[in-house]
């Protein structure tokens, strides 16, 4: 099982990181945009994945492990992060009967 | 060596065992005092433990932790606060039928999170102290959703917390990423290292290191990342407001200004820059937001923007002045608004329960003369948070200026001497409030006792409001040792 | 140690007042007295035989002193930053403690039957601020002095903002808002000389004997001279930093007008007099025209609003403004004669003052009214009251005879050497102080009882407390020499003109 | 004796501790006693002390009591000085003085604030004594600032009518104007001498200044400003006609004997400055060469008995100031000794005729009364006399002597002579018309006398004293310069003495005769517009009001609220705006919380990336 190292080599680490970058600026489009939370939840998962990517881009520039360790850490984080969301998610429906999140807006000034 | 490295991490593996402890306590009886009882106990075990730390101190825990007086100073911290929450919490849910018990789970894993973060000195415990803390905190702060009157507010204010910081965590972590992916490190202390043997940088990197920054600032609430911080105090309950405003700050702080430091960042012309425009925005818009203010908890929350924007000076004078009487100074502000938020947010929770809170202005009149004791606690608090002689507020504004002059920063001195004057002004107004006399007696949320615990925070921060402020020499030079290590 | 033990009684004699008041609501302002006598006692002691009761010769000797200081004494407080506790107390000192204590009596007097609420809390902000005034007179480390300076306010605070009038929440907010602002001033001037010093000795420290002469880099003297001036110009107060005073002293509560006017403005002078200048000697001389002009215009421009004010306290808090205006002239002038008439002023306008705001506050508390148009002919009803309000007005105008006479003359003379021009203008102050001074006078003793008001004539506490008043005007005006004598050799330490 | 003299003052002074400290509960007689027995003490003491000055033959005596102050060069003694002219002021103050209070026990008597009335008087005789006996500048000043006090105090004695209080301010602030220019000159005098004693200045003065220099210019000036302002001569002239709102006694002792001449005292005093500058001297000759004239032709238009004789008052202080301007520096002391008698009795008796005709001033509404007042018609005629110099009487010595030197005086002293000799007609014209409206013509109104000894005996003193005083020699030849003797010319002296009565002719033919309709003359065309000049005094008043007092009142009135306060208050209501406009940030929505935070994102971005 040998991968083939060559041809991984000759993308630079500046074009994932672009990638990922389109990716994150996405993800977080997505969040500013959306009213619906659920795809608010959705977009953040792009953005995290879009960090997940740009650390094993800069990894393997590096050779080193270190980002994908970042990348498992963020997927954890990510699942962590979702299962609370959910949890708040089923709340607003259930009080409002809506996943606008234009309601939550009850405290300003 | 070995047994050393136990000794050393003492203190994070007695908040497992304590979390575990707890944790599975409530899976056999669930019982409201028995869980908090064991929580404050377990708080409290972990926080002795710093006594068979402090002589193996220095050492680095692995390359992720390292804990020495520094660290310990504000894990020590981090727990007296969490015992704080804890006992605070106590009297505020008991009224609250459905279930208590998670909340001291979802406590002790935040308090370990914040303590992880306080000892990390890499990115990828940073990461994991930090969003071990957040994640808890959204729980927390929507944990009586289903209180019947003030439920809306906790959801409120858990998903958009939940929202905003996962934003921002996202933002850090592409950051760490940009940052990684130039220098090939995430070990703070290889940084420097790291940075000389990569040569000259291009905005791609600066890009990350300002959006670690811009992380950091949304967890700091400074300016232009506060604007979630009234909404979430408001609508979190008031032990988890005080968590946020005390724990949760302490420990981001701790960590931001050692990788400012170990990693030399403080010196990029960049990072200065823009921590002097966030200091003067927190500590004018800080202040102005709070002017006229009527619900308490968004005034605190207001004026902690402003307080971390005190707090940034100190740091950003650390680019000009040896780090050590930064390091004393932050550690000394940071102490002292820990204990003046702490026992604020104990007396609004000592006028509250999950049902209510009584955290509007109107709700404080006349409380000097129905309950002299919880008021001038919260006088103490407030003259403390305005930086007047006898409190600790004041010697942390000694600090301020001390650096301030030292590294001729006049342009936050004087956005600091318009922002205290602002301040003043809402300080004095709760003050007032409280001293006028009550139009009607029947609506005395002081009227029901207290339970000692939330006396006792009181009297503890109270007592160490007015220690630090006459007497500040020995806390001084214990910050002064712990600095030496920067 | 003495002087510890003068703020430590007054200290604990507060907490004691506030403690007692759940026994019985009579008792805090027997303790109040009990703590006041014993301070006096004190006093007298000091005045009478200073080297007996504290002069330490070995605190003297570490910092260095000999002369002129009759207590001192030093122990350390924050080592760290060179923070000490240092006290003393030299002519000057000593005749300012005096008065605070004397007022702090006659504001208790004036409290006596006055305050009925919450006597036990209101006892105890008295007895604070009389111990942070006796500790700004006495610290002579820049970090105590700071501590004090505030320490001083909030009790204050508390009692305007508790007992006093209609328009108090305003009142209380301005005057904490104002001395606090400029007391942040102070401080960042504070540290900044504390950091040249730094810079140029390498010892961090905040003794005002290491302060004195340091070397201050070029551009920053000025700065760092403001930063005083304006803390102590607004205490003081000077035009334009006097507004917070008349809505202190009109709102306060009569004890809290007696004690901002007869004690609280002085420690703004004094800091001029011990601090700014000796601070910073050759930045001050540049300023003094300026200074000068400030008091000129003070002594015009507040007489000419006093004019003009219907409100009786109000009127005579714009009246404190412009005889504070003497003393800014005064003081700046730097001249024996200047500086001597300064400190005249501030002792002879603490009694006249006082008297004045307790007269007015009388009259409050027995109709309800501050507003002169309602008032009138009052001469009929209470002529004793009467009397004394004549009296002390014509001190205020500056009778010779009188202390503030002999404020304002030797003011007026000692400026005269400097500035021919200033002293002849602040000379009009003269005539100004008596139109206004005068309308008073005639709005509420003379002319017909209109409303056929009904006043109390002064109760026996009260001709006691202006008895002794009088007799302390009359002691200033006739034998002014007995406090020149103690003032001299601390103006001369100061580096005042004597000109022989 | 002479080490008594600390009595003179300081018995008055303890009779005004112990009426006032009695707040009212003296009974009358025993506050009458107290009153002007205190004043008789001290007059007793002055008499010792005066008498052993005499026959010790020394030029001064002082003695001083304690240090008032010293600071630094300057030192001030609480000293007395008692030399001639002190001695002939003491006397003057204790003696009238005297006369004047024992008069006001029956004048007073039944006013339900006798003992204040007598505790003013009381301090007022102490203070005017301390003026006359200072030996340095403060000291002088303590009591010109004391005794006009006490004018204030006694103008305003009648304290429920707001008019008297009005007159009472007026008088205090008019003087106190003066005051303040006295102030700068013992200020400027200090500064150029090093002393603010007397007789050590004048010494320093002439041994340092040069004649007519700018130093010497202006500190006499400066006196000047303050001597003006106390003896009521131009400018500074107002006060004085509305001061008679006081009792009468108080216009007898304080507006005509004593106080409003410490001006002519203190030039007198300080004479060696005056000489070293001529001009300025000249200058208060001329003062009182147009005082004398203008309040003359005030005099003749009033129609209130006591304000007549207060302008006759003005009118001879003015021949006070001529004389000290034309260095007739003892004729002046002479002049305000004899003036003190006769006006003080020509007040007191105008006193008596109020008092008759209960309470009426107006001397149009008097007339025919010499039948029904025997006492107060010869006691006024002999007044009237001594007041227009009526050969014999005692105004005449002082008078003659005062023109004689104004006629000898090289430099431009005729004209004063001039002045003098018509205001000389004047007097008679004014205190004729005076005499004669209220004595002769029609009787309109009844009088009837109020007798008793306190009341006629000490004017019955008073008129001989009206009478004989021209012959007292007043002992002044050691403290001024020599004069040369007068020899005026026959034909000179005729016409001093017999151009003047021209005067009372005319007086006697338009009022006693009627051969003029003086309403007619004065009620229309030129005549109105001349009468409300004279009336109004040549509308110095008007003239004040609108320059002074208008424009003062108005800008106190459009400032009450003083400017600077709303400087503050703004800025605070800018603070409040912007807290208000930040609030609008905080809406509560989450996705402009969202972008909120990914624009500071892009903000920090951009800075970094710029810098």
């Amino acid at each position: 099982m040998e991968m083939p190292t060559v041809t991984m080599q000759v993308i630079p680490m500046e074009h994932g990181l672009l990638l990922a970058a389109i990716l994150f600026i996405m993800g977080m489009v997505g969040v500013l945009t959306r009213r619906n939370l659920v795809f608010i939840l959705m977009s953040l998962e792009i953005m995290l994945n879009a960090t997940g990517l740009a650390f094993i881009v800069a990894s393997s520039h590096w050779g080193q492990v270190d980002g994908q360790i970042m990348f498992l850490m963020i997927l954890s984080l990510a699942a962590a992060e979702v299962a609370v969301a959910l949890g708040l998610v089923l709340q607003l429906f259930q009080k409002r009967k809506t996943l606008d999140i234009n309601v939550l807006g009850e405290m300003k000034g | 060596m070995y047994s050393n490295l136990i000794i050393d991490l003492m203190q994070i593996i007695m908040l497992t065992i304590s979390t575990v402890v707890v944790m599975m306590t409530t899976a056999f009886k669930r019982d409201h005092g028995l869980i908090s009882g064991l929580t404050v106990f377990g708080l409290f075990a972990s926080l002795l433990t710093f006594v068979f730390i402090q002589p193996v101190l220095p050492l680095e825990a692995t390359q992720l932790l390292i804990i020495d007086e520094y660290s310990l100073f504000f894990s020590n911290l981090i727990i007296v606060g969490a015992i704080g929450v804890a006992l605070l919490a106590y009297p505020y849910f008991q009224n609250h039928n459905v279930q208590n018990e998670e909340f001291y789970i979802l406590l002790m894993t935040a308090t370990l999170g914040a303590v992880v973060l306080a000892c990390s000195n890499h990115f990828v415990s940073f990461l994991l102290g930090m969003e071990m803390m957040g994640v808890s905190l959204y729980a927390m702060i929507a944990y009586p959703v289903h209180a019947a009157k003030s439920a809306k507010f906790p959801l409120e204010a858990g998903v958009k917390y939940l929202i905003l910081s996962a934003l921002t965590s996202g933002i850090t972590l592409f950051g760490i990423a940009l940052v990684y992916a130039y220098i090939g490190t995430m070990g703070f202390d290889e940084i420097p290292a790291a940075l000389e043997a990569a040569g000259e940088l291009g905005p791609v990197f600066l890009i990350g290191v300002l959006m670690i920054v811009a992380g950091a600032a949304f967890k700091l609430s400074l300016v232009p990342f506060h604007i979630w911080t009234p909404d979430v105090y408001e609508g979190a309950p008031v032990p988890v407001t005080a968590f946020l405003a005390t724990v949760s700050k302490a420990a981001m702080l701790a960590v931001t200004l050692r990788l400012l430091l170990v990693s030399n960042a403080i010196e990029l012309n960049v990072v200065t820059t823009v921590l002097t425009v966030m200091a003067a925005a927190s500590i004018i818009f800080g202040n102005l937001l709070a002017l006229l203010q009527e619900n308490v908890k968004r005034l605190f929350a207001y004026s902690s923007i402003a307080h971390l924007g005190y707090l940034l000076v100190i740091i950003i004078a650390a680019a000009k002045i040896p780090g050590t009487l930064s390091v004393e100074g932050v550690s000394f502000y940071m102490l002292a608004y820990f204990v003046m938020s702490l026992s604020g947010f104990a007396v609004i929770s000592a006028l509250s329960n999950s049902e209510k809170e009584y955290d509007q202005l109107a709700d404080f009149r006349g409380l000097f003369w129905r309950n002299s004791w919880v008021s001038a606690v919260l006088i103490t608090v407030l003259l403390s948070l305005a930086g007047i002689p006898l409190t600790a507020g004041f010697i942390g504004k000694f600090y301020i200026f001390t650096t301030g002059v030292e590294s001729e920063l006049w342009f936050l001195l004087t956005m600091l001497i318009i922002g205290s004057a602002i301040g003043l002004y809402y300080y004095l107004r709760l003050i007032y409030i409280m001293l006028q006399p009550a139009e009607d007696d029947t609506n005395d949320p002081a009227a029901v006792s207290l339970p000692l615990g939330v006396h006792a925070v009181m009297a503890a921060m109270t007592a160490a409001i007015i220690y630090l402020g006459v007497y500040p020499a020995p806390m001084i030079d214990t910050l002064q040792s712990l600095a030496s290590a920067f | 140690m003495i002087l510890v033990w003068l703020i430590t009684i007054l200290f604990a004699g507060g907490i004691g007042a506030w403690l007692s008041e759940k026994r019985n609501p009579e008792l805090p302002r027997v303790i109040a007295l009990a703590t006041i006598l014993l301070d006096l006692f004190l006093v007298v002691l000091m005045l009478v035989a200073p080297g007996v009761l504290g002069l330490d010769s070995a605190s003297q000797a570490e910092l260095g002193q000999t002369g002129e200081w009759l207590i001192l004494s030093s122990s350390e407080w924050i080592p760290r930053f060179g923070v000490a506790f240092i006290f003393g107390a030299d002519g000057l000192g000593l005749l300012l403690i005096t008065l605070t204590v004397f007022l702090g009596l006659m504001s208790l007097g004036s409290a006596w039957n006055e305050i009925k609420e919450r006597t036990g809390f209101f006892y105890f902000n008295l007895l604070w601020t009389l111990a942070g005034v006796i500790g700004v007179f006495t610290a002579l480390d820049l970090f105590l002095f700071f501590f004090f300076w505030e320490v001083m306010l909030i009790p204050m605070y508390f009692i305007i903002a508790i007992w006093g009038h209609e328009n108090k929440e305003y009142a209380a907010m301005k005057f904490f808002i104002f001395t606090q602002v400029s007391g942040m001033l102070m401080l960042l001037a504070i540290l900044m000389l504390v950091f040249f010093h730094y810079q140029s000795t390498g010892e961090f420290t905040f003794s005002y004997f290491d302060l004195l002469g340091t070397a201050i880099p070029d551009g920053f003297g000025f700065w760092v001279m403001l930063g005083f001036f304006i803390a102590f110009a607004t205490k003081l107060p000077t035009v334009p930093f006097h507004n917070w005073l008349p809505d202190a002293h009109s709102q306060a509560p009569t004890p809290g007008s007696v004690i901002l006017a007869g004690i609280l403005l002085k420690t703004g002078a004094y800091g001029l007099i011990r601090f700014t200048i000796p601070l910073f000697p050759e930045v001050s001389a540049d300023f003094a025209p300026t200074a000068m002009l400030l008091g000129v215009i003070s002594i015009l421009y507040t007489a000419k609003v006093a004019f003009s004010q219907n409100d009786l306290k109000r009127l005579i808090a714009y009246t404190s403004v412009s005889h504070m205006g003497f003393v800014m002239l005064g003081v700046y002038a730097w001249t024996s004669q200047g500086v001597q008439g300064a400190v005249m002023t501030m002792l002879a306008h603490g009694f006249s003052a006082a008297a004045l705001f307790m007269l007015a506050g009388g009259l409050q508390h027995r109709i309800h009214t501050r507003q002169m148009d309602k008032m009138g002919g009052l001469w009929g009803v209470a002529p004793k009251m009467g009397f004394m309000a004549v009296f002390f007005t014509v001190a205020a105008v500056g009778m010779p005879g009188l202390g503030n006479f002999i404020g304002e003359f030797l003011v007026l003379l000692g400026s005269f050497r400097i500035s021919i021009a200033a002293a002849s203008l602040a000379a009009i102050g003269m005539v100004v102080a008596a139109v206004y001074s005068l309308i008073v006078i005639q709005k509420v003793f003379h002319g017909e009882n209109k409303n056929n008001l009904v006043v109390e004539d002064l109760t026996t506490v009260e001709m006691i407390c202006f008895g002794l008043m009088m007799i302390g005007l009359l002691w200033m005006g006739m034998y002014p020499q007995s406090m020149l004598n103690m003032s001299e050799p601390t103006l001369r330490s100061l580096g005042v003109l004597f000109f022989q | 004796m002479l080490d008594l003299l600390w009595l003179v003052p300081v018995i008055p002074f303890i009779g005004f501790l112990i009426l006032t400290l009695t707040f009212g509960k003296l009974p009358q007689l025993a506050a009458g006693i107290v009153g002007a027995g205190s004043i008789g003490l001290s007059f007793v003491f002055a008499f010792l002390a005066g008498s052993s000055f005499l026959g010790a033959e020394i030029s001064s005596y002082s003695q001083t009591l304690w240090t008032w102050m010293s600071v630094g060069d300057l030192e001030v003694g609480f000293t007395l000085y008692l030399d001639g002219v002190s001695l002939v002021m003491m006397y003057v103050i204790t003696g009238i003085g005297f006369l004047i209070h024992v008069y006001a026990t029956g004048y007073m008597s039944g006013d339900p604030s006798f003992a204040r009335f007598f505790s003013y008087m009381n301090l007022f005789v102490s203070a005017m004594l301390i003026l006359v006996l200072a030996d340095n500048l403060a000291l002088l000043f303590m009591g010109w600032e004391g005794v006009g006090l006490c004018s204030y105090l006694l103008i305003g004695f009648w304290y429920k009518d707001p008019n008297n209080g009005y007159c009472a301010r007026k008088a205090f602030v008019m003087t106190r104007v003066g005051d303040a220019f006295m102030a700068i000159g013992l200020f400027t005098l200090f500064v150029s001498t090093g002393t603010l004693n007397i007789q050590e200045a004048m010494l320093e003065a002439e041994a340092q200044w040069v004649v007519g220099s700018g130093v010497a210019t202006a500190v006499t000036l400066l006196l000047l400003g303050g001597a003006v302002g106390k003896s009521a001569q131009l400018p500074l002239q107002t006060w004085l006609p509305d001061a008679m709102a006081g009792p009468t006694p108080i216009s007898a002792l304080i507006h005509a004997a004593t106080m409003v001449t410490a001006g002519v005292y203190l030039i007198a005093r300080t004479h060696v400055l005056y000489l070293l500058a001529p001009e300025v001297q000249y200058l208060v000759g001329v003062i009182g060469a147009i005082t004398l004239l203008m309040a003359g032709f005030t005099a003749l238009t009033q129609s209130d008995i006591k304000k007549v004789l207060a302008f006759s008052t003005v009118s001879q202080i003015g021949y006070m100031f001529l004389a000290l301007g034309v260095g007739a520096w003892s004729s002046a002391i002479f002049h305000l000794m004899t003036h003190a008698f006769f006006k003080a009795l020509l007040f007191l008796t105008a006193g008596s005729i109020i008092l008759a005709m209960h309470h009426e001033q107006d001397i149009f509404k008097m007339g025919g009364l010499r039948k029904d007042l025997r006492w107060s018609h010869a006691l006024f005629l002999i007044g009237t006399l001594g007041l227009v110099a009526f050969p014999g009487f005692s105004g005449f010595f002082s008078k003659e002597e005062i023109l004689a030197s104004a006629m000898e005086n090289h430099d431009g002293g005729y004209i004063l002579y001039l002045a003098g000799l018509l205001g000389a007609v004047m007097t008679y014209l004014y205190s004729f018309r005076l005499y004669f409206l209220v004595f002769y013509g029609k009787k309109t109104h009844d009088g009837h006398e109020v007798m008793g000894l306190h009341l006629q005996g000490p004017l019955v003193l008073l008129a001989i004293g009206a009478v004989f005083a021209g012959f007292i020699h007043i002992p002044v030849e050691g403290v001024f310069p020599e004069m040369e003797e007068h020899h005026p010319s026959v034909m000179a002296q005729a016409a001093m003495i017999l151009l003047p009565m021209l005067g009372g002719l005319l007086a006697w033919w338009v009022f006693v005769k009627g051969k003029v309709d003086t309403e007619k003359l004065a009620g229309q065309g030129f005549g109105a517009k001349l009468h409300r000049f004279w009336f109004t005094q040549w509308g110095m008043d008007w003239l004040y009001d609108k320059i002074i007092v208008t424009p003062y009142t108005w800008l106190a009135e459009v400032n009450k609220n003083d400017f600077i306060d709303s400087i503050y208050n703004g800025s605070a209501r800018a603070v409040r705006f912007c807290h208000e406009v930040m609030s609008e940030t905080q809406t509560g929505q989450l996705r402009w919380y969202a972008i909120s935070i990914a624009y500071g994102l892009l903000l920090l971005v951009v800075l970094g990336v710029l810098l």
